[in-house]
């Protein structure tokens, strides 16, 4: 057992897989001397060269692109976009390129490449740094995502997404990389598209995803001191979507909400919503509710940024609401 | 630097062949999309380019890579395509290169290190920058070749790519082929300047045009950059042609004048591989007659197979979204059914 | 009254706009002398010059970005994106740029400006030239959307959109171009935003948008046969989305359905299949269905491109279903 | 073509003036982030680019238009900014140029023709090619003008809007700000050629680089592009200078030698300035003192302007996402309480 940064579990799983396979690369935008906008590839560059970490150009598309043809060709690229917010430029190679090539070209190949960014509020960084952009990826055909909230989870899903046959797009949260824990990294880890339940609780579901789980275990926290027992799923992966973690525990105690920080209208959030809606129909007492971002801009204003995304006080308000006469 | 034609002349024979197998098979595909028996409303044929493609992968070693454009099927013949499984491809077949998933603008085989045709334009160009990493990396000696047309000059991530190449000294060729359109755009419609290799000389790659009229000379620039690029200069060629007929099959060019096409059509790089063939007495024309014969007897057999060949099944849909270890993508109909049978 | 095309109705109302105001402009691929690639231009560079349609090089992200600067700064842009399968090359200057200029600088300027472009399936044009991806643009805060499936609207919405004071997406269907409709343009169209009720049942509520409104209108035929009547509604913009139409509908009917031809999995189904049953809980009797697309890329093959999407038969037969001992 | 220094001698003070005030509104929001009175973890200081600044910003009429990127606090100082609602927008207060909501990356005004500051490396390039096209349209004479960093030659909308200018002939012009930085990446790290007006050259327009020590030959050479661009050529400008400081107000350069950090900063605009004043006659060393002082003056009273204006109120968040005639986007907390209030 030792304690990591969130970060630093990060930066084990890209060293564990690059000392394991010689084909696992990194590239892109200060990755490498820099050591990464947010410090995940410190020192990288010293332990395995500048053939294996390699420093890009500001080329976003091209970045992508190279991954997609390093993927097809034998090597195992872990490609940086330095924000997610950049993703704008990068979505025609990895919507078409990336997420299609298997299957237009009838299996013959695949691409083993995996998309590592990160994303999300907390920083004041403004409206095009700020963004919680999952859901363009998990509306794409053909696209694995991860997202973890756990410092175990930084470790093995990036792992596992490293070994995985078809490209992942690995999101981080910009707010986690300093938040630290207590880890077995040799510890088996459960398998990759396996949703964790972090809390267990009678009263209601909290579906959540990446920080939205801190939030969420907070609310449940504040919830359980007014006899309201919260269970929290962190789903770990939204693609593959583990529903069947989802629909058990709905069905059980018959009220869901989901958390996300990504923009409400036609998010993840909606896609969570309406599957449990749809698919535990008999077992809800209440419809479900979903507590995401808002529909509007990040601004730079610390308090309307703080304001713009869901936070434990909103959570454990609507739930308590929810709950009615219980709370 | 305009690279001037060298004299080769042994290649010609095999050059002239591998153009002549090209036009047979594209005028055969135009007949079977007239037919309305290819799949796809868009078929795009590469007429009157045959000496890029016959010439730059004549210059390309059996481990080399390349991706095309949608105008790729002279290409991928010239690389040593099976014209049967294109064509099959194409009629979006199951027999087809991509179990008729893909079609005439997405083929693709690993086999050949064709790493896929694209119907984006410029959509193919940045994969060569990680093939060519890839080469490097397991010093395999490949190259890899992006071919595009001149409209993909207009795509940023064209020059994004080219920049990765030379400052990575990557053995990466890009290979733009100028048939002077694209779609209705003529290229000084497209650009301010039409000396299109000056960029990749701003850029700090090799750089030449070439006149796509002449294989052999197409075919010696080729070799001299793909030489290049295998020793870490990346190179761009541009090889100057003229597009026969329409964008698409469909397309009758009324934004060109009949003397343009007459002039245009002319400059026909088989019209004159086959006159240096005889001129120079490395062919008769009886010999010639022969091969034209057995190339349009060939392609013949290939519309055959692609008509016969099946349909892919209805469940194929579902396959090859993710790798086949994994579960298939859940039909849309499975999940309603489970939200209907609730009780 | 006369009897138009959809294509037709786009290039009335691109040239009657153009009349009317001389700082509306054209601008894309192929939209002058070619006359656009599915010719709905066609003719304006003759009657407008080239000053006003712009043909432009093939550079989709600068297309948009000099529409976002045209705005800026007095002109009306109205830009052609060939297809949406290209959106990915422009998303940073749709989303970040054109979605948040009026906001990140404080609502000092708009950016009238729309995106013209058209979507789906139906003439087998493979992976990358058959996509509906109208889910990236309803998720992206500061973007209208606009979808229209009749002739009329083709014209109304247009010149709406043109008026706008804000970006809009708008998206044509390939496969509706040469629909004619008689159409009387100079009456009163519709405000902008709000739904169109195409048809009246009491037995359930269809809710569908651009060409899907065609295969549930049919499949409401058939259905009629069988005697279960559908309410068809059509909602012609998805931003703004006319929420009250179909909550209206859907407390009154007590079912709905919706159909999209996007993928199914955090699209824009799954944001009108949450909506629904957040909002309309109590009125349900049974769970909201979701027909949409295949979570899966378009293949060339016709066959398995018709698959891929709903159509008539699927929406009829889920129906049908949904009525149970009805039908 | 490198552009050679004009003897427009009469301009230096008030060049030397634009700079002056930049440092000094340079170092005080410095000061501000360090502490913790600015919104925002990220702030780009321009010390050592203020000659590009003030240089081109001089050669601006006051119709024409300009975007900037990240690094664009002095471009707009230069263009007559308000200093204080400039420093209240970094602080993220209600009182600055965007009410608080876009910061120090995203300033604009409408009024100075300010069409935006970038936090996208690249974004703002392409609005002047419409803003080109608009003044072209509008007859007003004016130019636009898009002012980026070195990195954003790695962008390929840098070379589309390149592309389009050029063709059409437009009222515009490329500045590069080219600081030798990328972040941490030198710029022969990012390119293999370093010239970067010569891509300029290959795309149609004009080109050149300039020493940015030198702020008349800056202003010059703007002069000489900024009349091409307002005569339909449009043009491509390379500012040479250095980045004194980190890429962000917290980054210490780990990556740059304390040698090469120590030449750079010598290569000092405003020394440079200062030095000729003196040496021209055009300035006593007590008048520069006193311009010094009023600088520092005036952008001290910005701090205290920026400290004491107001947050923006919570509600404001839902502002300006549309039109005002709109309805605003309805907030989360609405929608919940009506899923909620049900009955
Ligand atoms: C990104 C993108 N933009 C536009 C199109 C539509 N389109 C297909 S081919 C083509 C012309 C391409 O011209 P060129 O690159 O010269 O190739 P050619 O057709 O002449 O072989 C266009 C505009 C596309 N497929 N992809
Ligand atoms: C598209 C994009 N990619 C990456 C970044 C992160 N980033 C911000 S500034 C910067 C370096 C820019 O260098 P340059 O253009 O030379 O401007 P400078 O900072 O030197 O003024 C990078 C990589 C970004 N903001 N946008
Ligand atoms: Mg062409
Ligand atoms: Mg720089």
């Amino acid at each position: 057992m030792i304690e990591l940064t969130y970060r630093d579990a990060l930066r084990q799983a890209l060293a564990d897989a690059m000392t394991e396979d010689p084909d696992v690369v990194v590239l892109g935008e200060e990755v490498g001397r820099y050591g990464g906008a947010y410090g995940v590839t410190r020192d990288l560059i010293r332990d395995f060269g500048p053939d294996r970490v390699i420093d890009t150009p500001i080329s976003e598309a091209a970045i992508v692109g190279a991954a997609v043809g390093a993927a097809m060709t034998g090597l195992r690229p872990v490609a940086e976009l330095m924000y997610v917010d950049f993703i704008g430029m990068t979505m025609d190679q990895l919507g078409n390129q990336a997420a299609k090539i298997r299957y237009m070209f009838g299996g013959q190949t695949g691409v083993p490449m995996v998309l590592r960014t990160q994303g999300g509020t907390g920083r004041s960084a403004g409206a095009q740094h700020s963004q919680s952009l999952e859901a363009y990826v998990m509306h794409t055909p053909g696209l694995r995502l991860a997202m973890p909230a756990t410092v175990a989870d930084a470790y093995h899903l990036l792992r596992q997404a490293i070994a995985c046959p078809d490209p992942v797009v690995f999101i981080e949260h910009k707010a986690l990389y300093t938040m630290k824990e207590t880890v077995d990294l040799a510890a088996e880890p459960p398998p990759w598209g396996r949703a964790a339940v972090r809390r267990e609780g009678g009263d209601l579901v909290i579906v959540s995803y990446s920080r939205q789980l801190y939030h969420a275990l907070e609310a449940a926290r504040r919830l359980a001191e007014r006899g309201i027992e919260a269970t929290v799923i962190d789903l770990r992966t939204l693609n593959p979507l583990d529903f069947d973690t989802i629909r058990e525990r709905v069905e059980a105690i018959g009220r869901a909400m989901v958390v996300s920080e990504g923009a409400m209208t036609a998010g993840v959030a909606a896609e969570l919503s309406a599957r449990i809606a749809e698919e535990c129909f008999d077992f809800l007492e209440d419809p479900v509710v979903r507590v995401a971002g808002e529909d509007i801009p990040i601004s730079v204003s610390t308090a309307l940024e703080a304001g713009s995304v869901p936070g434990p006080e909103l959570i454990a308000g609507t739930a308590a609401r929810m709950l009615g006469g219980r709370a | 630097m305009h690279v001037t034609p060298g004299a080769s002349n042994s290649a010609l024979p095999a050059l002239y062949r591998t153009m002549r197998r090209i036009r047979s098979f594209e005028e055969r595909v135009g007949e079977l999309f007239v037919r309305g028996q290819t799949a796809g409303s868009m078929l795009h044929l590469s007429i009157g380019e045959e000496a890029a493609a016959a010439g730059v992968t004549a210059a390309m070693g059996p481990r080399d890579t390349f991706t095309t454009h949608h105008r790729g099927h002279g290409i991928f013949l010239a690389r040593g395509a099976d014209p049967a499984r294109m064509m099959a491809e194409i009629a979006g077949k199951e027999a087809g290169y991509c179990r008729g998933k893909g079609g005439s603008m997405h083929i693709a085989d690993m086999g050949l290190g064709h790493l896929g045709a694209n119907a984006i334009v410029g959509g193919g160009i940045p994969a060569v920058v990680g093939a060519g990493l890839s080469a490097r990396h397991h010093g395999t000696g490949a190259i890899s070749v992006a071919f595009f047309g001149d409209g993909a000059t207009g795509q940023g991530i064209l020059y994004e790519s080219m920049n990765m190449a030379a400052l990575w000294g990557l053995p990466v060729l890009f290979v733009c082929i100028n048939n002077q359109y694209g779609m209705g755009t003529r290229i000084d419609q497209a650009t301010a300047n039409t000396a299109l290799h000056e960029r990749a000389l701003a850029f700090g790659l090799e750089g030449a045009t070439v006149d796509g009229v002449d294989v052999e000379a197409v075919a010696d620039a080729a070799r001299t950059l793909a030489d290049a690029a295998r020793a870490g200069r990346p190179g761009f060629l541009a090889v100057t042609c003229y597009r026969f007929y329409g964008h698409a099959r469909k397309d009758k060019s009324p934004y060109r004048s009949p003397e343009e096409e007459a002039e245009g059509r002319a400059r026909d790089p088989l019209a004159r591989a086959r006159a240096r063939l005889l001129e120079t007495g490395l062919a008769t024309e009886a010999e010639l007659e022969a091969l034209d014969a057995a190339a349009d007897a060939e392609m013949d057999a290939t519309i055959d197979f692609a008509v016969a060949a099946g349909e892919p099944p209805l469940a194929s849909m579902f396959r090859d979204v993710f790798d086949p270890a994994e579960p298939e993508p859940e039909p849309v109909r499975a999940r309603i059914d489970r939200v209907l049978a609730r009780e």
